[in-house]
This record gives C-alpha cells, structure tokens and sequence, in this order.
C-alpha cells in the first residue's frame, strides 16, 4: 500500500531519514512509503493533530520523547506492540524502551532517532592546562575549570542550558524525581518536585560559576552557539547530545583531541541511567488493514540492524537494541568513531534505573520546558534568583498539569 | 451611489457577483472566528475523542496566568513603541521627502522597497546584524564587554526587533502619509510663508493638522497590524526570547497551540485578542476618527 | 518647496540620507555578506567589503536547497492569489456599487471587517478549517440534526472530507478572504463619473456589457495595484504557508528560507541565508523599483 | 470648425410629458409638470441650480424613473421603457467618453451594442465624424483630444444612432469662453441640418438667447415661462423671470399706484398707470434713458459708481433707496458721484404684482411690448 | 455685502521691478521685465494663461526666487528678502485658507507668528471682520463657509498685517457670476479705502476694465501694453491686445495699402489712408456701422448668422472671405442670410503692422483716437 511517514526532523538527519525510505521503496515492492518533512517536532504534531481531527493523518508518525503522554493519551493511535506482538520487544535496551512503554510495560511507539547526553572535552587544551585526565564529577570538572581559567581560558566550560541537558537528564542520572507519581508514570495527578532537588541546587551552581567565570552560556560567547563555542576550540568542554559527536570529531580534525565520556556526577551520588532522547514512530488510527501492513513493514525494515547502524553512523543517533551493538561488535569497526557514541550511549542509558529514570510523563511537556527556559533565563540575567526561577517554573508547570489532568477527565493513563 | 439613475435595479446578478468572496470570507474568515469563540468555551482534546463544555472556565484560567498578562503587556507597550515609531520615523521622512529637494525622488524609491522583503528575510538580515559577536554592535562589545546581547538581555532584544519592525513598517506609512502631505495644496504653504510662518513653524501650524487623516489611518492600521504583524519577526530574531522578553501575545498563542496542543487555551486567547483588537480600533475611531475629517 | 531656505533643505536632506541609509545599509549588509564564504564569517563577522564567494553561495542554495522550486511556488501563490483577488474584488465591488440591492452596505461591512482581523490572529482556527474545507457544512449538518435523516436514508452520516493543507490551493485561498480588493475598486468606481454610467445605458448596455466593456478596461491600474499588492503580501507572507504546507515542495520560499536556520546546533551559514535573502527578495524588489508607481497608489487608495 | 456637412436626418418627435412628478424621498423636485417640446424644435431649459433640469432630462432620457405621470415621445408612451428603447440620445456635461476607447469607438459603441455589423458600422460612424469634422480624429483616444473636440465626439455618439430626441445637459460649461462661443454656432447650424427635437439646459444666458427656439425656465420644479427667447426677454412672465435674463438684469423698483402715476417709494411719480396698489416696476438697464434735456419727467438721481467696459458702460444710480443699474452707449459718459436725470420710457416699462410677481400684461396700454 | 467701514488705511508703497528675469530649468517665463507698479496704484495683470502672471506675483510677495533683477518695493531692495520681510499680502486663487482654523484664527494666524500679543490680536481681527462683514463667522471653519465668504476671509487674512503691497492671483475666478460682481465691486471699494498698492491678476475683462487704474498685458513674459483701461481698449498697442480686449474681440481684417487706399483682399476699398504695403485693420464689433443710408463707401457683406442677446445682437458677416462680427445696438435687427452694407468710420479704425502686429499710430489723421 501507499504510506505517508511523518517527521520533523531538518538537516543531516532528515537526509538520513529520506535514504532509510528510499531503501525501503527500493527493497520491496509491496508497499511505498512517502516520508513527509515537517520541519520541526513541534509543527508535525500540531499538524498531525489537525490532520488526525480531519481524518487524513498519516499512517506512521514520528513523535519526539516529550510528547509520549500526549500521544498515549491521545486515542489517536495503536501501540506498536499490539500491531505488532511478535517483535523481540525485549531486545531494546531498557533505557530506551522505558519512555516509551506503558508503566505496565507495553511499549506504545518504536524508539527510532534515540539519543542521550554525554560529556565532551577538548582533550589538548585540558593538557595545555596540566589536566590529565577526563573529569568524572562535577567537583572535577570544577577544579578543571579553575586550572583552565587560570591558564587563560575565557571559556572553561559551556552549557546552553536547554531543560533536557542541565536538568532532565541531570535529574535521571543522580536518581532524582522530576514530578511525584515517579515523574507521572503513575498518573495525571502528578505534582512538580525538581524545585527541591538536587537538581535546583546544581542549577545554583552554574549560575554561581558562571560568575566566576568557569561556565559561559552559549549565549556569552562569540558565536552565541553551543557547538560553535566548543568546536572553535573557545571552550573547553560542555555537556551534548551524542548526535553532535561527529559534529565535533570532524571540527576538531588535526587540531585538537575530542574526549567524550558520561555526563559528570556529584560527587557522593550513585549513577543511574540517562534518559533516551530524540523521538519515536507511532502507527496512527484510522487506516485500513493495508497500509497498516505497510507501516509494519516500515518499522520492522529500519529495526534491521544495518539500517540502524548506517542510520547512526550517518546521524551520531544511539541504535537502541542489543542485536545491533553485536552486529557492530562484529563489524570490525567497533572502534571506529562512527560508533564511538554508540557505545558510550548505550552504556549511559543502561546504568540501573529507578522508577525515576524511566522518563518523562507529563502533560503538555513541551510547553513546560518553554516555561522553565524562560524562569532560567531570567535567573541568569539576574531578574531573579535561581531558586526562585525553580520555583516559578513549578508553579507554573503545576497549573500544567493540572490543565492537562482536566482536558483528560475520566481517562485512565495506559 | 444609491441614485437610481446610476445603478441597473439587477437582483440576482449582484448575489451571483459577490457570492464567491463572500462564501471565501464566510469559510476562512467568520468560520475559524467562531470556531476560536466556540473553542474558547470548551476543553478540547487535541486529538478530538473529548470535548468538555466548560463555561468561562478557559477565560478565568487565563486571566488569572500571568504570563497572558505579561504578554498582552508587552503586546501594548510595541504597540505603543513600535507602532509610534513606525509612524513616526515615516513621517519625518515624509515630511523631508516632501520638499523639493535632490533626494527625495530616490528616496520614494528606496524608502519602499522593504515592501517588497518578507519579514523573515528583515528577521533573518537584523538577527546577523544584530549578532552582539559578529554584528555591527560586535565592536561596542569589545569596548564594554557584554554591553550589548539581544541574546541575553531583554532590552536589547527589543530594540532589534522595534529596529527591525520599524524597518519593515516603512513603506507603507510614507507613501501614505507623503501621500497626504502632497495633497495640501501648495498655495497654503505659499499663504503660510506670506503670513511669516517659517518650515519650521509650518509643520506643526499646516502640515501636520492636515495630514491628521492619513496619521490616523496609519496608526489605526499600525496598532491592529503591530499586533500580529511583529510574529515573523520575533520566530526569526528572538524566538520569544530571552526568558520571555519578546513573548507578545501572538507568539503566546502560536506557542502555546503549536507546542503544547492547548487548543481551547489558545483559542481562548485568540478570542481575546480579537476583541482586544476590535477595541482598539473601535476606541482609535471614537477618540480620532470624528475630530480629524475636515474638507479642504 | 516654498522659499528656499536652505537650512530646512539641508536638514531635509539629511533626514533622507539617514532614511535611506536606515533602508539600505541592512541590504547592503546582506550582500556582503551573501559574497564570502561560511569560515569567512565565521572568523571574521560581519564585514562591510564584497567578498567572491556571492556566486558560490547562491549555486548553493540552487544545489543544496529547495528554495528555487519553493519560489516557484512563492510565485504560485503570489500570482495566484493576486490574480484571484483581483476577480473576486472587482466583481464583488462592482456588485455593491453598480446595483440597487438593499443588502449592499451590509455585506460590504462583512467584507471590509476582514481587514481588522489578520490572518496570523486566526491561523489556529482556520488551520482547522483548512484542513476540512467541509467541516463548517458538516458542523451545520449535525446541529440541525439533518445528518441522521442522512444517516438513516445513505447509510452513514454526511461527513464530507476535503483537506487543502499542503495544497498550492490552501496556501491562496486564505489571503482570498480579504477585503482589501473590493474596498479599493469600490474606491475607485466611486471615483468615475456617473455620467459614464448614464452613457453607457443610454448607448444601451447592460449590466455585464457595462462591466466588461467599460469598467473593466478603466480599471487596469487599480488592477495593477492590487495585483502588486496582493502579490507582495502573497509572497512575503510566512506564518500562514509555515503552518499550511508540510513537503518542501509545497512550501514557499520564505517558509523554506527559515528552515534554513538550523535548530541550535551551529552558529547559522549567514552567508547561504543572506545569498537566500536575497535571491528571494529580488522578485519583489524589482517589481517594486519598476512598478513603484503603481504600489504607492495602491497604498494611497486603499487609504482614502 | 465648420466642418458641418449635410448628411443625417432624422425624423423628429415631439415629446409631451403630461402630469410627471418626481420625489428623491422626501424631497419633491417636480411637484407636477405638463409640457411638450414640439417635434424638431430647440428648446433651452433654464433655471437655477437644483431646480430640477438635470432630473428633467434624465426622466425623459429613462435614467431616472418617473414619480408619476406620463411621458410620450412621438406616439409612444415610453416611460416605463428602458433608455435604449427610447429614441433618445443624450450628450452630458462632462461629454462622459469613454476614455479608454478611441474616438471611434465611442462613436460606434452604441452600434455595436445594438449588433449593427462591422461595415455598417463603419461607414456610420465615418459619415458622422465627417459631418463633425472628425474624421482626422478617429485614432485618437478622447485624453488626445481638445475640449471642443471632446464635445464634438460627444454629440457624434450621440447622433449616430440618428435619435428623434437629441438632449443635452450643460454640453458646453466646461469650454473657455472663445469655444464655448464656437460650439454654440455649430450647435445651432446641427441643430438646423439633423433637425432632432432637441432640449438643452444650460446655465448660460447667451446660449439660452441665441440657441433656443423656445425657452423653458424652470423655478423649483415648475414653469415660470415657456416661450420664444424675445418674449422671454421683453415679456417676462414674472420678476423670477425678468431678473433670470438680462445682464446686469433688469432693474426692479417698489412702486405704488394711486389710479393715475406709480410713485416710487420716496413718493416721485415714475410713470403714468391707471392702476392702484402696491407693484413692482421693472426696466431693463439697456433701457432707462439718460435725459440731457431736462424733461419734467426725468428723475434726479444719484450714481453711485460706474463701471466702463469700452463697448459700453454701466451706471449704477441710487434712485429712491435702489440701485438703477444703466447701460450707457458708448460714447456717453456720466463722472462719477454725480446727479443724473433718469427717463423712464413707458413702452420699455414691465410692472408685476407685489406679491406674487406676476406680470400684469397691459398695464401701460399695449398688451406686448415686443420690438417690431 | 456693503459691509466695508473705513477702518484700516495703509501706506502704500510702490513696486519698482528692474530687469527682472526668471527661468524654470530652460524654460525662459520671463525674459526681462521692467515695470513701476506706482504707490497706491490698482494695477490689474492680464494675460493668456502660462504668460507669466503668477510668477511674477510670486516674485514680488518672495515666493519664488528671482532669476536676475531688482525688485525694490518702496525703498527697499527685497529680492532677497524672505516673504515676510517684504511687507506684502497675497490673496490666492483657492483662497488658500487653513481648513484646520477657524475664521479667527486663519486671520490672526500671521499675526500670532509676527509674535503680536492676544488681546491686540483679538482687537484687529475684530476690526477686519467688521470692516468685512464677518464678524458672525469667526468662529466657524472655512469649510462652514460660502465661497463669497471664504474670499473675504482670505482678504481679512491678508490685510490684517496692514500690507504695503497688496497682491491677488485670481482671486474671484472661483466665484459665479452674481458673487464675482459683488465682490468685485466691493474689491474697487475696498481698494479706494484701504490704498494700497494692489496687483490683481484675472483672466477676465470686465474685471480688468472696471477695476485698473493701469492694465498691465503680458504676452510670453513680456509687456505687450501697460496703460489705463481707455487707453488699453480704444488704443491697442498691438493686434494681440486688440483681440485680447473685447467682446466680440476687434475684427482684424488683412488689408493693403496703394498710398491712398487700404484695401480688403477682394479689391474693395475699405478706408482711405496714404500707407503703402500690408497691414492689419481692426475695428471693434461696436464700432461697424450698418449703413442703411446706401452710401457709396459702405461695404457690401453677407450675414452668416445672428445671435439675439436681447439688448442688443450679434450679426456675423462675411466680408472678403472674413468674418466681421457687428454689435447691432438693441432694436435695429437685419434678417439673416441677408446682404448689409457696412461702413467702417475712419475714427474708428486701428491699423497694425502686417508683420509685428504693433499699432501704426497715426494712420488715419489723429494720432489717438480717445474718446473725449
Ligand atoms: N439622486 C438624488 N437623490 C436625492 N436628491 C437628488 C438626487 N438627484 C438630484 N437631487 C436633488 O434634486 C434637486 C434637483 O436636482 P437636479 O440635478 O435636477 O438640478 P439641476 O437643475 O440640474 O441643477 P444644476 O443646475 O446644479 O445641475 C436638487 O435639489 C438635488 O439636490
Ligand atoms: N515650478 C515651475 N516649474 C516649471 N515650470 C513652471 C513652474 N511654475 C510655472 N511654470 C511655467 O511657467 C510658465 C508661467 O507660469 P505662470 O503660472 O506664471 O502662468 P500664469 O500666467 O499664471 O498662467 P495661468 O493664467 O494659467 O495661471 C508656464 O509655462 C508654466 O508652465
Ligand atoms: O536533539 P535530539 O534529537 O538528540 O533530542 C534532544 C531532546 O531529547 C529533544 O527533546
Ligand atoms: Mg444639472
Ligand atoms: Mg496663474
């Protein structure tokens, strides 16, 4: 049958995404998908939403990581492991699978495009500094920071402080809630709790450093871009999405040496799994037995191992189930940088989880992260002080949920 | 026009004429005007499956935000800003153009050309320019480091999106008000300069008083258009940001429907908007729009 | 203008010059820009000299963006909908001028209130309507409960379907609900003598031989007004195709300029962005440098 | 200009408007009018502004519905009928080209409606822009035009149609004086050859005189006099009438008869009268007579200025609390702010009621005072 | 209307322009322009439209700049002076006023600027208002006004300032006929009370004749006559003020000269006269002489057409192939198409060079033919 996929995604990736539809066409003849840019994660859903409304949406869409409860609860689509009961579910690695799965443990959408954060150096100018090796905790990456400031550095370490670096997977990999309800697993009544965490307090600090001028926001520096900062050699080391390392490798060629390791704890916490990032596919409602075979087929096509590993060689996305990282082990090139996050990635999303660490599932997301940029902002502009920016951003997000918990009267979560 | 002798007494024709703009401005202008109304009295799902009648639920949850305060604040303060601006900065060149002078053809050239350049193209250009690392300001940062970052600081992020709106907003106001300035007939200049009143004097005494029709209708337009017409500028130059700053109540309402799915919210504000823009041109036309109709 | 007093005229002078400057000093920006290479920019800013990378960079944005089929589609739309405009215009403000018909102040009040509520202040509902140009007739078909009595004769419900999203269609026909156009031709009929009217019934025309013959070839500049008017709002407008289209290929130039910008990830190609500035903004901009004339008095009219 | 030549004739019809009434709302402009313009006749409407000319024209025209009443041009009854089926062609003030089309096209464009064919389209319209001198012109579009050229397009369209009824409203009131002059001499020699009922309203005396073979002057509506332009002028029906025409007009004094003389106000005796009772006595300015003789008759008056215009001069004297405006011939002069003797000849003498302004015809004997 | 109080009387000044030249990009409007407007004088400017007329007004009042030249209004030389240095008032066409102000405030708007404190302000408003019967409109808008009303508003304005200089631009050509005669009679009046020195530009005769002390005619940006209006109607300086003054203008008729006779191109003797060559001979229409006596000099014509004005009528004649247009004074009347004799009386004949058009004074005796 004919299909429509969905995505969002620009750049390199959305190039990658056309070359899996394209193999895909090319390696059946049963079904044609049409793979629909949509330009961002944002614009898609708003799109599928009304298209969904006026009963043309497509068969496969893809949906990022904070927007799994609006989907789950959204009626609009068939969780993948109904459609699809015969996959080894169980081969995902549980990292991935949590965001995803019902707290009951059914996975609803296919993790497809899955990141997570990990911590890059510029290896030679720590050196220059007399940093020998790779910081492992805040504590170190702190000393490490003063060395290199002292050494002349203007810009030890860089941070954007976009939620899902400095907060949500922060918040996971020390163990600690977001919301109560294990950060809404366990329901819509869920409350914000991040504002007495460790979490408030980490984010203190980097305001605190910042000040003393061992982090720089992105927005501080000459280029105004995280990666740019980073890449031009200005600073020395920040926190990133795995997607970005062959960003780095290939700015850093010939000049500097790029060290990439697990996102920095405090010293004295046990650490626990990264959250998956990026987004996943969902099979959407409202079409016939055809297409959804053909959408099964598409799910089932880029699971294959190759296409997942040509897939993160060319995106720098973490392929997410353990037949692929045997594949690469086998490959012979395990060791080469185009799996160099692979790795890495999936050790971070496999440490121990809590109930805490398998996600986020909180209504209207992406819109609190909006609100929590903003509360932070200010704080670093100085309008207000960061605990208070917490604070306000709980408020504020509360007033959310509750919003959402009653849009969502009488529905029981998945 | 209501003469008989000049109209042909046709019934059906004229339904037949206007039906297709009419059935055109029913579905895509009354229609999603009444769904925004409707919508702002229920809690919609985003994906339909519920609908919940809840009164003036939506309106109390919004009056009560005070983000929606702050934004509508800030949507009246660059309609006070940027609207006055973009008036005022065509009118001086306006009045400049008007005389005979080398530079005035070029400039009705020139002056409307940004008609012709989207917002996201004077978005994109001021966000370069405006750029505190590389921009023309990049060295005003290197005398004052951190004096300058549209990125960081809210007020800065202001002035290059007035900047920017003011430049966009130049054609429009200057044809129209040069417009009027040529339509004063030159003998009341030449009658002014008789009585003693210098250029100077004359701008105040004659042109301006005379040019008040085509002031009021470019502010009127100014007002309700400054309210909508800043989007492209602030998803290009400023993303609503820094921490909100240039969060007007539109880019509210495309965050909040576009990237929370808050339908009956957004509808709620958008209702609200309407009105608040009905009112404002409602007002303007009480308060200007009788004073300033005098025959020449 | 009246005496020559030469302080005024330097002051004058200068105002323009500024004016201008204020004009033409991002352009120029944008061209210098647009001439040197991304590494250029990136080390060395914002510079006020020409570079030789302008013919790279916009051999780029043939090669490496959607943005030459996306202007074919800007000029899609923009013709498109200037041309509907125009039509739908002309005929509805000859309808509300030229006939005796009770209803003519009301609906040209309906029409002319469009112009108080843009698009972008509406776009979220009208997203929904686009999306099932049917749905207000579906809407009406269950309120008045004529659906079961469908229902019960069809077999199902009346539940037409008609998405124009994505469409070249959907992209034109929002702009088309715009009162602009018929206020601007009711201007200028009102403008012509009523003589002209009276002759022309007396050499016997009627009502379509009056239209077609008379108003129609005395209305070419107002035409041409309307139709650059519509043509730049057709063409620069963006939040509208941001949100109506989806593909690429459907998508206009401006839509697609943005896309340009990458999410966060690195300091934005300026010089591509710029190359694409400006190859977008040309079409506009020359029509405006030749057809000036005819854009300021569309601006004027519509005021008056 | 005299390119005038003798080609179209038509058949003229008379039109007779019988009880027509017209109201714009509450706004009665004709309360009631009973007229005919004979068939081939010129006649000039004339009156103040707003007195209902244009609305006249235009209801016989059919661009204008009637109130009531009938209007029947020739034998048909034609009120109800649409303008094309009238017969009746109209040139309006401002002519209304169409300025988009060449001269001969809006010549032709009636034709053309009326699916008259290419050729005899053609050889129509040549025949009527011979007649008018056109024939040049056909190219051009009526923006290429002088002002009398535009007029003279104006009248082709509208007799090319060869109507039995040729209206004209204010033709000529946008034309400079010296065309203005021209095209009211062709007017009439048209008017001679193609022989159409024409009605013609203007504001302009001299045309009214000099065109008119019967003028109508209307006075809100109604007819103040209808008849040819020398009784018009030397048997003004009404003081309405006697100060319409005329320039300056004619002087009107207040004069009370005691059965013997009429006495101005300051008690003088001005005329012989056998009537009683309050009048108005009017003389034309070209008629009151300077007396250098010293009649006993002669009134003393005083002038108050004079205004020379080389062919002649005009006095304006003081006589009794009223200006007596005075056309001297050339020749005479008078110094200002000084006493004059005035005559009054009697046959030159109009009186009118005090109140209603009438003319009492014969009150100084004869019942005309027509010149030969 | 005769609400004129003596009131304001000013010190006039006279206007002495010397070699003045002016120049729009290579459009020479005035090529040399030497004149005396004298103190107190009312020099009325006449000539065809684009002469130059308001460009020389503008010069005076410091509008528009001086090509070349002195003006110097009575002692002072101000063509460099600003506008409101030079002590002169304008009236304009449109009158001009500000529509935003009201009566009062258009009147004290120079005043208000010349920095004159508010009670004085309101006391010489007042002034002018009375002397101009507007005391009642004060407060409106010119918007609220008749156009006779709005022309007096604009004199107020401009006389406020007490003015040396006086200057009009066509002051009264917005008005209908009635008002314009008002106004004017009222402007001669005004004129004689107030005394200053006034330049009046028309377009219209009866304006120039009744209102000049001195006609001042252009013709392209130069003097054709500068004269008093007798002088200027009965002793043209050339064919072109010959025709420009009169109505019907002079008829010009292209004679020659055997050194005893002029005569017509036909061959016919027209008047005796001891000049050889090719001349133009005018004679004004009223000036013709129908000869009813069959004298032998008298000329035989056809009459082309007749236009009856009422006081008196118009005979259009061929004569040599030229039309002679006769005023035929009230009464004498000569049927149409007919043949007259026409006798042309010596005294009255002006001949003009073939070639220059310039007046050939002298030509038949006397060497101004004035009327007494
Ligand atoms: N369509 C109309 N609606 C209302 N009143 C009208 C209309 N047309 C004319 N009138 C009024 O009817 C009266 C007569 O108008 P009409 O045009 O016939 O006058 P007129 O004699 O032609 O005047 P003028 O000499 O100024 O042309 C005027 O008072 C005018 O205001
Ligand atoms: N500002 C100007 N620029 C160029 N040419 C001008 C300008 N003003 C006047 N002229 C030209 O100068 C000539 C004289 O103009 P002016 O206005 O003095 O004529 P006028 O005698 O007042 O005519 P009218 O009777 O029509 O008012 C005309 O040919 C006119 O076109
Ligand atoms: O940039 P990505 O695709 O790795 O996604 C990062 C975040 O998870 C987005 O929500
Ligand atoms: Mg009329
Ligand atoms: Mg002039």
């Amino acid at each position: 049958a004919n299909i429509d996929f969905w995505y969002g995604n620009t750049g390199a990736v959305e190039t990658a995404i056309k070359a899996q539809c394209d193999a895909f066409n090319a390696a059946q003849s049963e079904h044609k998908i049409t793979c629909i840019g949509q330009g961002s994660y944002e614009i898609l859903m708003q799109k599928a939403i009304a298209s969904y409304r006026a009963k043309n949406a497509p068969v496969l869409l893809q949906v990022l990581d904070a927007g799994t409860l609006d989907m789950m609860l959204s009626d609009a689509v068939v969780p993948v492991q109904d459609e699809l009961p015969d996959v080894k579910w169980g081969s995902y690695i549980a990292g991935a699978r949590a965001y995803y799965e019902t707290s009951k443990g059914k996975l609803f959408a296919q993790p497809y495009n899955a990141s997570t954060l990990l911590f890059y150096t510029n290896k030679t100018e720590l050196e220059k500094a007399g940093i020998a090796k790779t910081p492992e905790t805040w504590e170190d990456v702190i000393d490490a920071a003063r060395k290199l400031k002292a050494a002349g550095s203007t810009c030890p370490f860089v941070t954007n402080g976009e939620p899902w670096i400095v907060f949500e997977q922060f918040s996971a990999r020390h163990g600690l809630p977001i919301a109560s309800k294990h950060n809404g697993y366990d329901g819509l009544d869920a409350e914000y709790v991040f504002n007495t965490t460790l979490a408030a307090k980490h984010m203190v600090n980097l305001a605190e450093w910042r000040s003393e001028g061992l982090v720089r926001l992105a927005a501080d520096t000459k280029s105004g871009n995280l990666n740019t900062a980073f890449t031009s050699g200005e600073c020395a080391m920040l926190e990133s999405s795995s997607g970005s390392y062959t960003t780095y490798t290939k700015a850093f060629e010939g000049k500097y040496e790029l060290s990439v390791g697990m996102a920095p704890m405090y010293k004295g916490h046990e650490r626990h799994n990264t959250f998956v990032g990026g987004a996943s596919l969902y099979i959407m409602k409202g079409h016939g037995k055809e297409e959804v075979e053909g959408a099964k087929a598409f799910l089932d096509f880029v699971r294959r191992p190759e296409q997942q590993m040509s897939f993160a060689a060319a995106t720098g996305y973490v392929p997410v189930t353990n037949d692929v990282l045997d594949a690469i082990g086998k490959s012979g090139e395990s060791n080469s940088p185009k799996y160099a996050t692979a790795a890495i990635g999936i050790v971070s999303m496999s440490e121990p989880a809590t109930p805490d660490t398998r996600g986020i599932r909180l209504g209207a997301y992406i819109q609190f992260r909006q609100i929590w940029t903003e509360e932070t902002q200010k704080a670093f502009a100085g309008q207000q002080t960061m605990q208070v920016a917490f604070d306000n951003a709980k408020k504020r997000g509360d007033e959310l949920l509750r919003r959402f918990q009653q849009t969502y009267k009488g529905v029981a979560l998945p | 026009m209501s003469s008989e002798s000049s109209v042909f007494s046709n019934r059906w024709l004229p339904a037949l004429l206007v039906a297709p703009l009419v059935l055109l401005v029913m579905l895509f202008f009354y229609v999603p005007i009444f769904q925004a109304f409707y919508w702002s009295f229920f809690l919609e799902r985003p994906f339909g499956g519920g609908s919940e009648f809840v009164g003036w639920d939506n309106f109390l949850r919004v009056f009560a935000d005070p983000e929606f305060w702050k934004a509508s604040w800030r949507t009246l303060i660059f309609m006070a800003i940027g609207s006055s601006l973009s008036v005022l900065v065509p009118l001086i060149l306006a009045i400049a153009a008007d005389r005979k002078i080398r530079l005035s053809l070029p400039a009705r050239n020139v002056l409307v050309w940004p008609k012709g350049i989207a917002g996201v193209s004077i978005g994109l250009v001021f966000s370069f320019i405006f750029n505190p690392f590389v921009g023309v300001l990049a060295p005003l940062n290197s005398l004052v480091p951190g004096i300058w970052n549209p990125n960081f600081d809210g007020f800065d992020a202001w002035v290059a999106l007035i900047a920017a709106h003011v430049w966009g907003g130049i054609p429009f106001n200057f044809v129209v008000l040069l417009a009027g300035l040529r339509a004063v007939p030159h003998t009341i200049y030449q009658a002014a300069a008789m009585d003693g009143a210098g250029p100077w004097r004359r701008i105040f005494d004659v042109q301006l008083p005379l040019i008040m029709p085509q002031l009021f209708v470019t502010l009127l337009l100014e007002f309700t258009e400054s309210v909508t017409s800043a989007f492209s500028l602030i998803d290009t130059i400023t993303k609503g940001g820094p921490g909100g700053a240039t969060t007007l109540l539109v880019y509210k309402i495309f965050q909040d429907g576009f990237s929370s799915y808050d339908l009956s919210g957004a509808s709620t504000q958008t209702a609200i908007l309407m009105v608040f823009v009905l009112a404002i041109a409602t007002a303007q036309f009480a308060l200007l729009g009788r004073r300033i109709s005098y025959e020449r | 203008m009246v005496e020559n007093a030469r302080s005024a005229n330097i002051v004058a002078n200068l105002v323009l010059l500024a004016g201008i400057a204020y004009i033409l000093v991002p352009l120029y920006l944008a061209l210098t820009t647009a001439s040197h290479s991304y590494p250029f920019m990136l080390q060395n800013g914002l510079v006020w000299s020409f570079g030789d990378q302008f013919l790279v960079n916009v051999t780029r944005i043939f090669t490496e963006t959607s943005i030459p089929v996306q202007m074919a589609n800007s000029l899609v739309v923009a013709v498109g909908s200037a041309a509907a405009t125009c039509v739908l215009s002309f005929l509805s403000a000859y309808a509300v001028v030229y006939f005796r018909i009770r209803w003519a102040g009301p609906v040209f009040a309906l029409i002319l209130a469009t112009v108080m509520l843009p698009l972008d202040v509406r776009f979220i509902t009208t997203y929904q309507v686009a999306s099932n140009v049917f749905s207000p007739l579906n809407a009406v078909l269950d309120a008045t409960g004529l659906n079961e009595l469908i229902a019960d004769v069809f077999g199902a419900p009346g539940a037409l379907q008609w998405s124009i999203l994505d469409t070249r269609f959907g992209l034109i026909v929002p702009i088309l609900a715009h009162g602009m156009g018929t206020f601007l031709f009711r201007q200028f009929f009102m403008t012509l003598p009523k003589d002209l009217f009276k002759a022309a019934r007396m050499d016997g025309a009627g009502p379509i031989r009056f239209m077609v013959d008379i108003l129609l070839p005395l209305s070419r500049t107002t035409f041409a007004s309307l139709f650059i008017l519509i043509f730049l709002t057709g063409w620069t407008q963006y939040l509208w195709p941001l949100v109506a289209t989806s593909t690429p290929d459907m998508q206009t130039a401006i839509v697609g300029l943005a896309k340009l910008v990458p999410e966060e990830t690195a300091v934005p190609d300026y010089p591509l962005l710029m190359a694409g500035a400006i190859l977008v903004s040309t079409v506009p901009v020359l029509m405006i440098a030749f057809m000036q004339r005819y854009l300021t008095r569309g601006l004027v009219l519509s005021e008056k | 200009m005299n390119a005038i030549n003798p080609a179209i004739h038509v058949a003229a019809a008379s039109i007779r408007l019988g009880g027509v009434t017209k109201s714009y709302g509450r706004l009665t402009v004709i309360p009631r009018l009973d007229v005919e313009f004979r068939a081939g006749e010129f006649t000039v409407v004339l009156g103040p502004s707003g007195c209902g000319k244009s609305t006249l024209m235009q209801m016989i025209a059919g661009l204008e519905r009637v109130g009531g009443g009938r209007i029947v041009i020739g034998e048909r009854e034609v009120q109800d009928l649409e303008p094309k089926e009238r017969g009746c062609a109209m040139v309006f003030q401002n002519y209304a080209l169409y300025p988009h089309m060449t001269v001969f096209d809006n010549i032709a464009y009636s034709l053309r409606i009326a699916g008259v064919t290419k050729g005899e389209r053609r050889t129509r319209v040549e025949l009527v822009a011979r007649m008018l001198g056109l024939t040049d012109y056909l190219g051009r579009k009526p923006s290429q035009l002088s002002g009398g050229q535009r007029q003279r397009v104006a009248i082709g369209r509208a007799i090319v149609r060869e109507p039995a009824v040729l209206l004209f409203d204010e033709p000529l009131s946008n034309l400079d004086a010296q065309l203005r002059h021209d095209t009211r001499v062709e007017l009439a020699e048209l008017h001679r050859r193609i022989g159409a009922t024409t009605v013609f309203v203007t504001h302009d005396q001299v045309e009214a005189m000099t065109l008119a073979d019967r003028i109508l002057i209307l006075n809100k509506g109604e007819i103040e006099q209808y008849d040819t332009p020398k009784a018009i002028y030397h048997n003004p029906a009404s003081v309405f009438v006697a100060k319409f025409i005329g320039s300056p007009p004619m002087n009107i004094l207040a004069v009370s008869g005691d059965g013997s003389v009429l006495r101005l106000s300051d008690g003088r005796a001005i005329a012989k009268c056998g009537l009683k009772g309050d009048f108005q006595l009017g003389i034309r300015p070209e008629d009151v007579a300077v007396d250098h003789t010293g009649a006993a008759s002669a009134l003393k008056a005083h002038v108050r200025y004079r205004e020379d215009l080389g062919s002649h001069s005009i006095l304006a004297a003081d006589l009794a609390g009223a200006t007596v405006r005075i056309i001297t011939p050339f020749g005479s002069e008078a110094p200002e702010r000084s006493e004059l003797l005035l005559s009054f000849p009697l046959q030159r003498l109009h009186l009118f009621d005090a109140m209603t302004g009438k003319a009492i015809p014969g009150a100084f004997g004869a019942a005309t005072k027509d010149q030969k």
